[in-house]
């Protein structure tokens, strides 16, 4: 790992750089994780938030004194609603998320190849727990699909960014953007090309911590 | 601020291609009535209609047919004695018959993703001459495709600036899936509310599917 | 045709009849035609109609003076709701009659055959009208099929009742009962049982006047 | 007069068999507790579970896996720290796991009477293996069967006596599509209302597709 002098964006961070590429009026669907968090950074824009268990227009977390139990997002965790939000049932939300509806969905991931490829539901093919959610729907309907990870594995260290995923995929070519704690990746149909780096980050270092080729601007 | 409402019927309807797909719901009651008025106004041709009957020699259909801009017509029912009729006759309109709650499948089909599906509807008919069919579960099915409209043209009661909205009573018939299955969704709406006027659990068709909101009071 | 002391039921004749065997509680459709009148006669019993587009609970027709313009059946003819109606879009309603949750569909017809096949949609193949309208929907997706009809053509006297359908078909095998003019027939493996016959009719008559071959009780 | 309320929960769950379906709604609200709670009581064996997801070591569904009447669990997702993924690790649970989108959709196509449809969604994946697939619009497309239930397990917030529903805000998810597609749809409601009471525009599930009902006061 390479000594200079740079901060890696915490899970906050990620979510406040995606946030300010988000324009106003687009209709957005916030996976678990780092994702969830960006709907905090984008207060002074009208985007509309989904969640798949059918809510159209979450808005901001409530205050323990003010929670509806009957009102919860994909991760069933307590929300409100903005003011013009609509309910529907699940296979209605689906159709949003599965119909291409969707201007932008965010999601966490292992992996990104330079294909475009995601992988962000099991570590092998044969892992016991089976967590796909609606991951795969999201990741093949939406307009845009835009990732939110850590550049590199806990621990070893290992790039996520990749040439190819080495985890089961959750579908082939449908990333176009990565935002890592060190970077912004666009999916080219040269791979990835570098739109933006943290303060204090090199070519180099960026290089060394990523297994796939950048392209650089 | 989002702000889907337009303030003429010309900006309404501008930007619809020659070629272009157009849904236009209704069943009696909910048909947009002037926005089918501004297609025949607009000027594109060579469109494929996509609604549920062929009209008769009056109202918005046949208006729509007779400025000869309708190549083709996908819907359930014509009467021989329409406009719709005749001009099937004369050879001058292609049609498409469908069966109507494989039509009203096929529109949801295309806003919900479904790239294809087997129905029972019709699969031992004529209609399926020529047509991929298979056996499912002891069923004779029919394989159908989604309908995409380009644009759909839709009838609402009430819209809010994000292009909620609400039907009233059967008024609502294919307005929700309409809006569903088209890149630029229309909207004539009878009242404009504030945002929040409409129950959450309440919206009939959400402004997720809503392009243009025009303002067509009753 | 036969001289024989008999008196065909009129069109509301053959509704109040279907009426009389619908039981309480039942979930019904109602074609266009005879079919509709049919809820004219069961205003003793809570039974629930359905309309293709949309209506789930149609109640009277209404005076003049009390037309809804918003609200119609199938045939788009103004109707009132009853007290526990709902209204659904076209998909759902459609979802109603395709997914089998109609306890009964009743249907007018040019033709029904001893198999079941039902034909009443077009008088031919090559027909520059195309009327299918919700038949083949209704046909293939109800619980039970019954047909009314009157049991000959006008004019000619053709028997409507058919050992074979002579027109293009909606349905292969779904009718399960034809109300006609003249009698009830059940559609059985082996072909048509009479149910019931009007008052005057005798079986020769009937035989006479059916191309059909009948089954007497 | 039609009256599908039932006294008691042994009256809402009797006659379930041996070897059904039963398809429970739910995610996090809108779940179903007290029926799936009367299941467990009810003594049927070899079912098989639809629900969205395994649960975690309390709650409905781990209540529910523990009495060992649930063959088999079809969902979208399962953690390996719970009753299901501890049984299915130890080979007493069959696990089958769908899309969260398909399977929304597939229990729709069984209410619906879709016999089958053709997804994008998990075709290019490991769970497309061995399965057939087609390539429709230059998409590859997965084909996927509806999910009848024998039983549905359904939370309501209101409900009259035809079973005309209402759910509370999010606690909507599975409930009305569970409702269309199972023979007998049983409905624990919160409230009791007079018919008439819910608008019928407003109806979120219609009574057509609910057989019993029973009052859990919340």
């Amino acid at each position: 790992m390479s000594g200079s002098a740079f901060k890696p964006l915490d899970r906050d961070g990620i979510a406040e750089r995606i946030a300010r590429d988000i324009p106003e009026g687009w209709f957005v669907n916030l996976g678990i994780g780092i994702p969830t968090k960006v709907s905090d950074f984008v207060n002074d824009r009208e985007v509309i938030f989904h969640a798949e268990n059918g809510v159209i227009g979450i808005g901001p977390t409530p205050d323990a004194g003010n929670i509806n139990p009957y009102l919860v997002n994909a991760g069933v965790q307590h929300i409100s609603l903005i003011v013009g939000a609509a309910l529907v049932h699940h296979a209605d939300s689906f159709a949003i998320a599965r119909g291409g509806h969707l201007d932008l969905c965010v999601l966490g991931a292992f992996e990104v190849a330079e294909n475009g490829d995601l992988a962000n539901w099991a570590r092998s093919p044969d892992e016991p727990v089976k967590q796909v959610g609606g991951a795969m729907d999201l990741a093949v309907g939406a307009k845009r699909l835009w990732v939110a990870m850590e550049h590199n594995t806990k621990g070893r260290g290992d790039s996520r960014v990749r040439k190819i995923c080495s985890y089961p995929l959750t579908a082939k070519g449908v990333v176009k953007r990565v935002y890592t704690d060190l970077a912004v990746l666009e999916v080219t149909p040269h791979g990835f090309a570098v739109l933006d780096m943290i303060p204090g980050m090199t070519k180099a270092t960026l290089e060394e911590r990523t297994e796939a080729a950048l392209i650089w601007p | 601020m989002i702000d889907k409402f337009v303030p003429t019927l010309a900006a309404a309807m501008a930007g619809i291609q020659d070629g272009a797909t157009v849904l236009a719901a209704g069943f009696g009651p909910g048909t947009p009535a002037t926005l089918m008025q501004g297609l025949a106004e607009q000027g594109a041709r060579d469109l494929t209609l996509v609604m549920n009957a062929g009209g008769r020699d009056d109202g918005p259909v046949a208006d729509l047919l007779r400025t000869g801009h309708i190549r083709k017509l996908i819907c359930s029912f014509v009467r021989a004695d329409s406009v719709a009729g005749r001009q099937f006759a004369a050879g001058t309109l292609e049609l498409e018959i469908v069966p109507q709650g494989t039509l009203a499948e096929r529109i949801r089909a295309a806003g919900a993703g479904v790239q294809a599906f087997f129905t029972p509807t019709g699969a031992d008919t004529i209609l399926a001459e020529g047509r991929e069919t298979r056996v499912i579960n002891d069923r004779l099915c029919l394989l159908e495709y989604p309908i995409f409209g380009d644009v759909a043209l839709i009838d609402a009661w009430q819209s809010d600036r994000f292009g909620n909205l609400t039907h009233r009573d059967s008024a609502r018939n294919f307005n929700p899936i309409m809006a569903m299955a088209a890149k630029q969704t229309i909207v004539q709406t009878a009242h404009v509310v504030e945002l929040g006027a409409i129950p959450p659990e309440n919206v009939h068709t959400a402004g997720v599917f809503v392009q243009r909101v025009l303002h067509v009071p009753v």
